[in-house]
């Protein structure tokens, strides 16, 4: 361990001092605690300034830091016989023989979507993307699982459009195809939209990809977009509820450039191909930070980092917004001493920028220099492995108990189907959401066995016999009836649709959309749904390889139901084993399975 | 027959285009990347669908400006085949190898799905393998498919019979004359919205895009030493 | 009858791929002095309003709510009044 | 430095889908005075050119060429010097 003098840095002098900060307790603006801040100084053996102080705002924020569902989420079963990747990295990788795997992850973008509803959805199918193609897969497939109020009102048809239309725009200009989702309208998600998307990649084993920084004296190498002014505090702002102000939160909300991540898109891809990179991850929530401290906590080391040299879209940029930005379509690539040419001439080929912004160092130092000063000086470890982790305390909600009491037998007995069957198939949850999906372009790629509008899709994997089945899926009225069971219900839906399609189900990816964590309600909902959800992995054999939390989700106090969304990946190991939903041929026999 | 494929900063057909051909065809075709700008080795030219440059400022219009254009053009005079699908039928248009120009759909949304047309001209080298006025069902994708031209123009496309394929039912996007496909006067040039490409196995859900290569390729071979 | 010109464009700090895109082309033509491209929206509408002030409530009010989203965009207008 | 400021609209005769739907959705939400809608482009150009005339000439042209579509659009600017 490196000896290290504990000096103060001083703030910039056009921000808050390091001793203001602390006297104004300007720490809690950006989410931090009382008990947090007095931590933070204990960590560092000094006042933090203002760049370090964002620093650890971001990192220690619930979307970076899971502080709240952590103790939860260690429920889950992560592995398996066929898993290469559990959680913990950009996104889970499961094995299908042959030396190929297949990668997959779902991520919700529920609070850019509520201001900016094309904008928020377009990236959020974009950060998806990247958490894929980071791999060093090849992206084969999007997904998406959407909820909003109820089509009456005006507001929510302009979301409900500009969401699909957001996410259409992306993902069909990047050329992956859309092919299945679920939308749900209740007035529960009147003011706080959901938008999960979920992206499917493949790879060979051998291009599997890391996002650690390794090797002192390695380059740290910044390749995509320039940084703006865009999305600061966004990770912040993911965690916190949605109010009045949230609308003039501007620079939260990103524009995406989906022509640019295609150009990243394959130029990531060739240097996968060319064997160049030790490590890669994408600059996704809080950015530059996030991404670059997490390498090099995952490869022990630490990081000297230089602002300077970061490719920057507007001027006068200071490091606590540079490092803050959340512009897209940005990655991190560490390689070997010497390669840096090679980064530079694939991205060139692509027109792409690139530049050498860090080197990795020994020792746990997360140090950045801007305009020749050193402006942060962080141990990494406090930023990641050290962050904050709650047990939040829980309790029965009342009305958990009067719903207990509900006799679904006697109360139903005495409707008419003749008059209620064909009211329930006729509302807009149980229609056809062929509205939807044309949008997407759901063939290209040509790999599309069974379209949207089944009960899984289908893709096929080239040069191979096998293809992969899909699905997202689940019913937050079920959860919100009882948390355990309904979890249970939405594994196991996504196990029945994937079955149905022919396939072997392989593995989960989830995304546990929530109200605030710091309800003991709330909380005790999020604890039985993933119960439910983990004893329904285990039983079906369908490992967690990865997942999103999304706390926070309220407007005016009033949580959302509690909504857990499953994507759901299988194995189809020949093609002439793909079965559809539809009736074939007049004739044949309806057999009823199961109860 | 040696097919060309230009692959442009946001092209995405491309490797769709590239198995059709040796899928079906089994006949030797390469990726050329746009920066190039010779492409005379080649007997035909297949520019793909996607989003070339992002499809910002108008659909296919940047494109235009790639070197590659160079090479496609003089395909396209020598009497080449050379067919744009989608994006690709949008840059001919930009270019002005072809008439007309492409607006937004009607409708105002991207709409994928496997639409039925109708060949209304199969005496050209892309589709002599189908019937005169058959009913065919071909994948379109697209937001940006309203084929707009004026009268006149409309009436030249009657008059020389350039009209290849119409929409059959519900017009997908408002294009005038419900046109989805048209090629130059000399038949070489061919501009279609829908993809072809994406219907040449069963499980894709159509056949119908197979004869559309097999036509290009039995002209190339009836050709052959004739040129 | 009013007319109002209203140009609505992205905010200086918001991305806009579109110019960047298109100034990269401009440049390969050789349009080397090109030093920034933003592309905005430019829209026409007419206003059948009996007066002028009807017609600026309106007008301000639409811009706002409907032909702009002031997360990232930005709007101006100009009205006249027309035969 | 020059300012090139452009506005490229869809020409008259030309249906301009987008503008029909903005009108529409204007009615519902009451504003019926609202009697045409029409959506174009506004885009801003920055020139580093050394004179008024090369600046005018290099717009000309980049209107002509790049940034309107003739069968389809018309195209006009106003060029100004700038610090
Ligand atoms: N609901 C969940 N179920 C399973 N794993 C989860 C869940 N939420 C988060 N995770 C995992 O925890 C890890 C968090 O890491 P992080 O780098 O913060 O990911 P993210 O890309 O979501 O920011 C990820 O690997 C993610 O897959």
């Amino acid at each position: 361990m490196v000896q290290h003098e504990q000096t103060q840095i001083e703030s910039l002098p056009f921000e808050p001092s390091a001793e203001e900060i602390k006297k104004q307790k300007l720490y809690r603006d950006m989410g931090i605690t009382e008990e947090e801040y007095t931590k933070i100084c204990g960590f560092m053996e000094r006042l933090p300034n203002w760049t370090e102080i964002g620093i650890y705002s971001v990192m220690w924020s619930e979307h970076c830091s899971y502080k709240n569902s952590k103790p939860l989420l260690k429920k889950f079963p992560t592995s398996g016989e066929h898993v290469l990747q559990g959680p913990g990295e950009g996104a889970g990788v499961i094995d299908i023989g042959d030396g190929q795997a297949v990668v997959f992850k779902i991520e919700s973008h529920n609070h850019p979507s509520a201001v900016e509803p094309f904008q928020g959805a377009a990236t959020g199918v974009g950060g998806i993307i990247r958490d894929v193609f980071s791999m060093g897969a090849r992206p084969v497939a999007l997904l998406n699982s959407l909820r909003f109020g109820r089509l009456e009102s005006s507001r929510v048809r302009y979301l409900f459009e500009q969401v699909v239309a957001g996410i259409a725009h992306y993902g069909n200009c990047m050329g992956i195809p859309t092919v299945g989702g679920e939308v749900m309208f209740d007035d529960t998600y009147e003011g706080n939209p959901l938008v999960n998307a979920m992206c499917v990649g493949v790879l060979k084993h051998e291009e599997l990809q890391k996002g650690i920084a390794t090797g002192v004296g390695n380059p740290l190498i910044y390749v995509g977009a320039s940084t703006g002014r865009d999305g600061i505090h966004g990770a912040t702002f993911a965690s916190e509820e949605l109010n009045e102000s949230s609308e003039e939160k501007r620079p939260a909300v990103q524009v995406g450039d989906p022509f640019m991540e295609k150009l990243l898109l394959e130029a990531c891809l060739e240097m996968v191909e060319k064997e160049i990179l030790l490590g890669i991850q994408d600059m996704g929530a809080a950015g530059l930070t996030c991404s670059s401290a997490e390498m090099a906590a995952k490869g022990n080391m630490g990081l000297d980092l230089d602002l300077d040299r970061v490719p920057q879209r507007e001027t006068g940029m200071s490091p606590y917004e540079i490092m803050l930005s959340e512009s897209q379509e940005r990655m991190l690539v560490v390689v070997e001493q010497g390669r840096e040419h090679e980064v530079h001439a694939i991205c060139e080929k692509w027109g792409l920028q690139s530049a050498v912004v860090g080197q990795v160092t020994e020792g746990n130092r997360y140090r950045i220099s801007y305009q020749g000063e050193r402006v942060a000086d962080i141990p990494v470890s406090t930023l990641v492995d050290d962050a904050p982790v709650y047990q939040r305390s829980q309790k029965i909600p009342d009305a958990y108990h009067e719903m207990q009491k509900f006799d679904a037998e006697a109360d139903l007995k005495d409707l008419d189907p003749q008059t209620w069957l064909p009211r329930v198939i006729s509302s807009v949850n149980m229609g056809s959401k062929r509205f939807v999906y044309q949008q997407y372009d759901h063939m290209v790629r040509t790999s599309t066995a069974v379209r949207p509008g089944s009960d899984a899709a289908v893709i096929v994997i080239r040069d191979t016999e096998k293809a992969l089945a899909m699905t997202t899926d689940g019913n937050s009225r079920y959860v919100f009836l009882d948390p355990e069971q309904g979890g249970r219900i939405a594994v196991a839906e996504s196990a029945r649709n994937v079955v149905c399609a022919g396939a072997q189900p392989l593995g989960i990816t989830d995304c546990l959309n929530f109200g605030s964590p710091e309800k003991e309600e709330v909380y005790w909902q999020l604890a039985k749904a993933i119960d439910g959800m983990a004893t329904a992995c285990r039983e079906l054999e369908t490992p967690v390889v990865g997942g999103n939390v999304s706390l926070y989700n309220e407007t005016k106090g009033a949580p959302i139901y509690p909504t857990p969304v499953v994507g759901m990946v299988g194995l189809i190991q020949k093609r002439e084993h793909i079965t559809t939903q539809a009736f074939k041929a007049d004739g044949d026999e309806i057999v009823l399975l199961g109860e | 027959m040696r097919f060309a494929v230009p692959i442009f900063p946001g092209s995405n057909c491309d490797i769709d285009c590239i198995k059709a051909v040796e899928d079906v065809l089994g006949e030797p075709v390469s990726p050329v990347w746009h920066q190039e700008s010779d492409l005379s080795g080649y007997d035909a030219v297949i520019l793909p669908g996607g989003f070339s440059y992002g499809d910002y400022l108008r659909s296919g219009a940047l494109a235009q400006f790639s070197p590659i254009m160079k090479g496609v053009v003089k395909a396209a005079q020598e009497g080449k085949l050379v067919i744009g699908i989608c994006n690709g039928f949008q840059m001919l248009l930009e270019m002005g190898l072809l008439p007309g120009a492409m607006l937004q759909n009607d409708h105002l949304k991207f709409r994928c799905d496997i639409q039925e047309l109708t060949v209304s001209l199969n005496e050209t080298p892309f589709t002599s393998l189908y019937e005169q006025n058959e009913s065919i069902r071909i994948p379109i994708a697209h937001g940006q498919g309203n084929y707009f031209c004026d009268d006149k123009t409309r009436q030249e496309l009657e008059e020389h019979d350039q009209i290849v394929f119409r929409y059959q039912g519900e017009n997908p996007n408002g294009s005038t004359a419900a046109i989805a496909g048209i090629c130059n006067r000399e038949r070489n040039v061919l501009g279609m919205m829908p993809h072809p490409e994406r219907a040449i196995v069963e499980w894709m859900g159509s056949v119908d895009g197979v004869r559309l290569f097999q036509s290009m390729l039995k002209h190339g071979e009836e050709n052959h030493g004739a040129a | 009858m009013y007319k109002a010109i209203i140009d609505v464009t992205l905010k200086q700090s918001v991305l806009d791929p579109q110019g960047v895109a298109v100034k990269g082309s401009l440049h390969s033509l050789g349009y080397e002095s090109v030093s920034d491209v933003r592309i905005g929206k430019r829209m026409e509408v007419l206003l059948e309003s009996v007066t002028l002030a009807e017609a600026e409530r309106d007008i301000e009010e639409i811009c706002k709510k409907v032909l702009s989203n002031p997360v990232i965009e930005d709007f101006s207008y100009q009205l006249e009044e027309v035969a």
